[in-house]
């Protein structure tokens, strides 16, 4: 897994690649905690080269997600497929993200 | 038959879930889907176990898949923590819940689950394929 | 350790490098080509239990893997056919051989191996990855 | 494992990618039959996206290529990379096919 955190202007972007999940999650935790307390409200997370995904790699998003809400800002999800895709949407997360 | 006995740590969750991958594809269904969510409830399944069975304690799991003609069938034995899969409720996922979601998982894209507590624990898992039923089980 | 049993069957092939592979990376050199030469010795010696040892009649494969600091051991156990792998003459490559290569890709990418024909035959071979060494080995 | 053949002009390319193993050997045998029943004598072997090839794939190489030059023709491999390239080193075939 890499993740990748690009601001342009107001917006923020994180790239999530290879595999998110129970062991790297915890590496994205302090970039989350980062675009968080940077107060980022604009910020879509691209997971087009997202392989396989697990509950606490969701968990993470939808932790975000919560928290950048939280702050009156918004989050969305880009490039969902595969496993990723049907995860998200047997956990009805297609309809919370802007998939 | 296959069997694969690893260390219950998550350091060895990519090992696993990649021999799952091939038994699943071993089944020959040639359908994506029925890997990936046949992945997606065994790398719960293991992380349940690395995380919750073996929290105090260090453990081995085995693992032993069935493949069928058209099934395929997982076996997770462990010797941590017991606990009763029929006790954990399914999430409220109108809530958004930022964990207890891997049993919902794992009951949602296997068609048979089963727990046995003992020494070893026992979760079974069955997945079957059927081209007809599969269109509409598509999430 | 990691432990794997599967038939002795070239259906099973890709599952059981894809196991070794990712126990490769365990060993944590984060050098492919250590992953590649593991993964292109193991090939080769399941190979050779298919369709040599196996050949007669069918059976299983046991794989034992140690991961170390810097090594990796592998431990393959059939109960075909026995071979004197020390009787097995280095290929001329100069020829260019279109079989024979098997053994001697083994030999070359592995620093160890040793075979005891027996109930269960056994073939064990160490890879052992040390940064100096390894640019000067690289073919 | 793909195998496709183009044939241009004098030209036949074969694109074969994936997992070359005594396995998936067996399906380029037919090919490689064609290929010099063809008497097609200018072959390029392009293994760009060829991710583990096994010695009963560089066999069915080797085998294409001295028949191939018993036909007078030429046989070039090229896109070698990671584990088939090292495979192709330590034959020390990559002095034979201009690689
Ligand atoms: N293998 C296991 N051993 C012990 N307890 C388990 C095991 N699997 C699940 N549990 C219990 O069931 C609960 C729900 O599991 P799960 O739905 O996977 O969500 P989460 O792991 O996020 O809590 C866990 O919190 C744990 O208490
Ligand atoms: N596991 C095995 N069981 C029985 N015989 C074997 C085994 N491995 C190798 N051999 C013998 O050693 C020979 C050389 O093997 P190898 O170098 O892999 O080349 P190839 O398999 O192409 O013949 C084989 O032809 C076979 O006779």
């Amino acid at each position: 897994m890499t993740c990748t955190r690009t601001d342009q202007g107001d917006k923020t972007t994180l790239v999530i690649d290879g595999l998110l999940d129970a062991v790297s999650t915890a590496d994205i935790r302090p970039i989350i905690d980062a675009v968080v307390a940077d107060r980022r409200n604009l910020v879509t997370v691209d997971l087009a080269s997202l392989r396989l995904i697990d509950s606490s790699g969701v968990g993470a998003i939808i932790s975000l997600y919560k928290r950048v809400r939280a702050n009156g800002g918004e989050v969305a999800v880009t490039g969902l497929r595969d496993q990723p895709l049907a995860i998200f949407k047997l956990l009805r997360l297609d309809r919370v993200f802007s998939i | 038959m296959i069997y694969v006995r690893i260390p219950g740590n998550l350091r060895y969750r990519d090992l696993a879930v990649r021999a799952v991958a091939a038994a699943s594809k071993l089944v020959g269904t040639g359908d994506r889907h029925f890997d990936d969510e046949v992945v997606s409830a065994f790398g719960e399944a293991f992380n349940n176990i690395a995380l919750h069975g073996y929290r105090d304690h260090q453990g081995e799991v085995e693992i032993e898949i069935e493949v069928g003609a058209d099934w395929l069938t997982i076996h997770l034995r462990d010797r941590g923590a017991s606990f009763d899969v029929s006790d954990i409720p399914d999430p409220d996922l109108d809530t958004l819940p930022e964990s207890g979601l891997g049993i919902f998982i794992i009951r949602s894209f296997m068609d048979e689950v089963s727990y046995l507590a003992g020494e070893p624990n026992l979760l079974s898992m069955t997945k079957r394929y059927s081209e007809a039923d599969h269109g509409g089980t598509r999430p």
